[in-house]
């Protein structure tokens, strides 16, 4: 069916439309399961004054961190973003807004934006930093804070295969923000290893059904380990 | 003598019960998983999403895309599941998880606790923690009884920007284990050769302690 | 001449554009899967959890596993996902969906609809009526123009309980198809042989006629 | 793993515990995915003044509709209940207490109650009688309504396969509201057609996490059909 074809054949089509100012929300935990190459796209193309939406930075020269290097990135939304030197740097210097979000909070401010909810009580940050100046209130004795969706322009999303018509499945934890990533952009770019036909995976098996992929491009990924840790076998 | 970490890690661990489903935080918690007691089987849920973590992966099995929220590479048990960052929250947030074990730099007697901030220093991100204590019906905090300066972690008000307030009933120091009730720190157990007088003397919170307080055994 | 069932829904078809999620509602608008206009292609959702709904199926098909939210037996197509009711609803009210199809009791100038509680009679409540209503950027009502008693539906004000305020922008009738703009009905089509004085007749509610309103062809 | 092991040996067993007055999430929409045995148990017990929270209440003397014929639900809490005679005349009468609840707002309290999520803001039901002596509020200048999650002593569900832990999955459309209501009980039992040993299920295709599950039973199941339709081959 041509209308649900959402296959496209160049990381410049991919990301086309992205222009300076936007919000960007992104899957991956750490750098697993990040969306690498749209991140590289979007590093290319250049587009300033980011507001990005992610669990983590990335890494110094991979992942988000890359878009740190010609300072993209103007507001960064995130859980964790220990593991970059740039960051820090352009953190403490004031180049770069961090706005930081509890984990839990961060994913589901990004469901409740694709799901259609504005806002949400939560426990998590009742009595922190992170509650001031937002609505705190009681219901069967417990205090929770009021928290509001994050809708952004564009989501940019990583999946192991796709069929052509954006019906995604996840590979082990790469799977973490990518669901509800792919629910909370406006136009959503999935990038998979792999594009297989409609009617290749079960139906009650697709973690991310079509409806919410604008656009999906098959590439190769580096996968780099954050953390190699073995045990001898 | 002040606890090792593994001896930490051991005494927590005595807390399991069988069928517990458990998330450990990074650091001393980890090393929990080392010491669960005979006869009894826990299942480890990663906040990244994954119920049912396993050891670390040989080299043959070291797979990128699998990985626990410490960010090591990891294997799944037979009878993992693996789901996405909301519904692992969901599952952390509606106190689905049984038992939690968290580090901390300071708790105090209402069971407020700091662990994520320390204004003036880099601050890196709370990550899962604040839902995690604003969670768990069943949080263990492990940490240092005072800091390098002997300035203690056990206060009547917590002095740094909290995690989460009013969450922790529990506490295992190197020195002692504790409970927190009524707004005071209970002296349950100290640890082997340490006494109660040193504990009374690093507790800077209100302390409370019993007639009887047995020394732990390893 | 009034139109018929079928040329009702032929004639919500022809506002169907290819790669459409489309949610039909039970009666008048599950027709309109009949009458896709050529070289276009739609996917159908059922709210309660399929996306890419397919035809009803043979004997050797009949699935009781498998049914739509007017709980038909139906089939999948390839292509199609299968979801919970929560991510069913999620899909719907975060307008995920393009296009959805109604019936209605009554609609209003306002866009306000009402479609589920007639007081005094038995209710059996709104279904996915009012999320539906609530969510979808583009609805389409399909209704009688009248009454038995050739009372108008298409008024001022809904006299009955709403399913939704402010949400209906196209109304298609068995006399004419009109859109709501500003506080009013704006008269676009009008059925094949029917005039506009019985159009402006049968409508209670503030009604625009443009000089020129073309009559539908089938 | 003893202590993860969910399997029940007998319906008795599966529903300790409920006493009368409780309240009850059920999973199933119109009779397809219901939890028929668990409900049949239910009768069996005699329990009254119960608070039942589902899609729709059964049929005549099917499903949720027996429990009906001895008056044991004092409240039902559904989106549609028109199938059941026996149901209009209790609710006529005033004996049957009726919440209508939209139908995704209810997939949604079922959903927050096992998340923690005390209450979200939706746009359905805003202007209309469900509204009625809740909170609206306006985020971007569309209104929303306040709905709080629906908590229960003990939720009903019926999966397709589960292992020993209660990892399930669901067949077909018989997924719909199971599970979510699988998170929202204080105790929650699960009806299967074939438990499995762990392992066997692949990680990322487990629709329940175990976790949610505390009791599990292996049952034979009607499938009733509600509305037969086909076309011919």
């Amino acid at each position: 069916m041509s209308g649900f074809d959402k296959v496209v054949h160049s990381y410049d089509e991919a990301m086309q439309g992205l222009t300076d100012g936007m919000t960007i929300v992104a899957g991956g935990f750490g750098i697993c399961g990040i969306p690498e190459n749209l991140i590289n796209q979007i590093k290319k193309m250049g587009v300033k004054g980011l507001t990005i939406a992610s669990n983590n930075c990335g890494v110094d020269g991979f992942g988000l961190g890359v878009l740190l290097e010609d300072k993209q990135i103007k507001t960064m939304i995130a859980s964790y973003v220990g593991e970059n030197k740039l960051f820090e740097q352009q953190m403490m210097s004031g180049e770069l807004e961090v706005i930081l979000t509890p984990q839990g909070t961060l994913a589901e401010k990004m469901r409740a934006a694709g799901a259609g909810i504005p806002a949400f009580y939560t426990a998590t940050g009742y009595g922190t930093p992170i509650a001031e100046g937002k609505e705190v209130r009681e219901f069967n004795g417990r205090h929770y804070v009021l928290e509001e969706a994050i809708k952004a322009d564009f989501a940019i999303v990583k999946a192991w295969k796709a069929d052509r018509y954006g019906n995604a499945i996840y590979r082990h934890t790469a799977m973490n923000f990518n669901p509800m990533a792919a629910t909370a952009g406006k136009i959503t770019v999935m990038e998979v290893e792999e594009i297989v036909e409609p009617g290749e995976l079960d139906p009650t098996q697709v973690h991310t059904p079509g409806i919410y992929v604008d656009r999906l491009i098959q590439g190769t990924f580096e996968k780099r380990i954050e953390r190699r840790t073995v045990r001898s076998a | 003598m002040t606890l090792s970490r593994e001896q930490m890690a051991q005494r927590v661990a005595r807390e399991l019960k069988d069928g517990y489903y458990v998330n450990l935080g990074i650091g001393i918690p980890t090393l929990v998983a080392n010491y669960i007691p005979e006869g009894i089987e826990v299942m480890f849920q990663s906040e990244n999403g994954l119920l049912g973590m396993g050891a670390y992966p040989t080299e043959e099995e070291l797979d990128a895309d699998l990985i626990n929220a410490g960010k090591e590479t990891v294997t799944t048990i037979k009878g993992a599941s693996i789901f996405s960052s909301s519904d692992s929250f969901a599952m952390i947030r509606g106190g689905h998880v049984d038992f939690t074990v968290l580090g901390a730099f300071e708790v105090d007697v209402q069971g407020n606790i700091a662990s994520w901030m320390v204004p003036g220093k880099l601050i890196k991100g709370m990550g899962g923690a604040m839902d995690l204590v604003a969670a768990a019906p069943n949080i263990i905090v492990i940490m240092t009884h005072a800091d390098k300066y002997g300035n203690s972690k056990l206060l009547d008000h917590c002095a740094l920007p909290l995690t989460g307030a009013g969450c922790i009933k529990r506490v295992l120091t190197d020195l002692a284990y504790l409970e927190i009730e009524n707004g005071a720190f209970i002296l349950k157990e100290r640890a082997p050769g340490v006494s109660v007088e040193e504990i009374v003397s690093k507790t800077a919170g209100k302390l409370i302690v019993p007639d009887h307080v047995p020394e732990m055994t390893f």
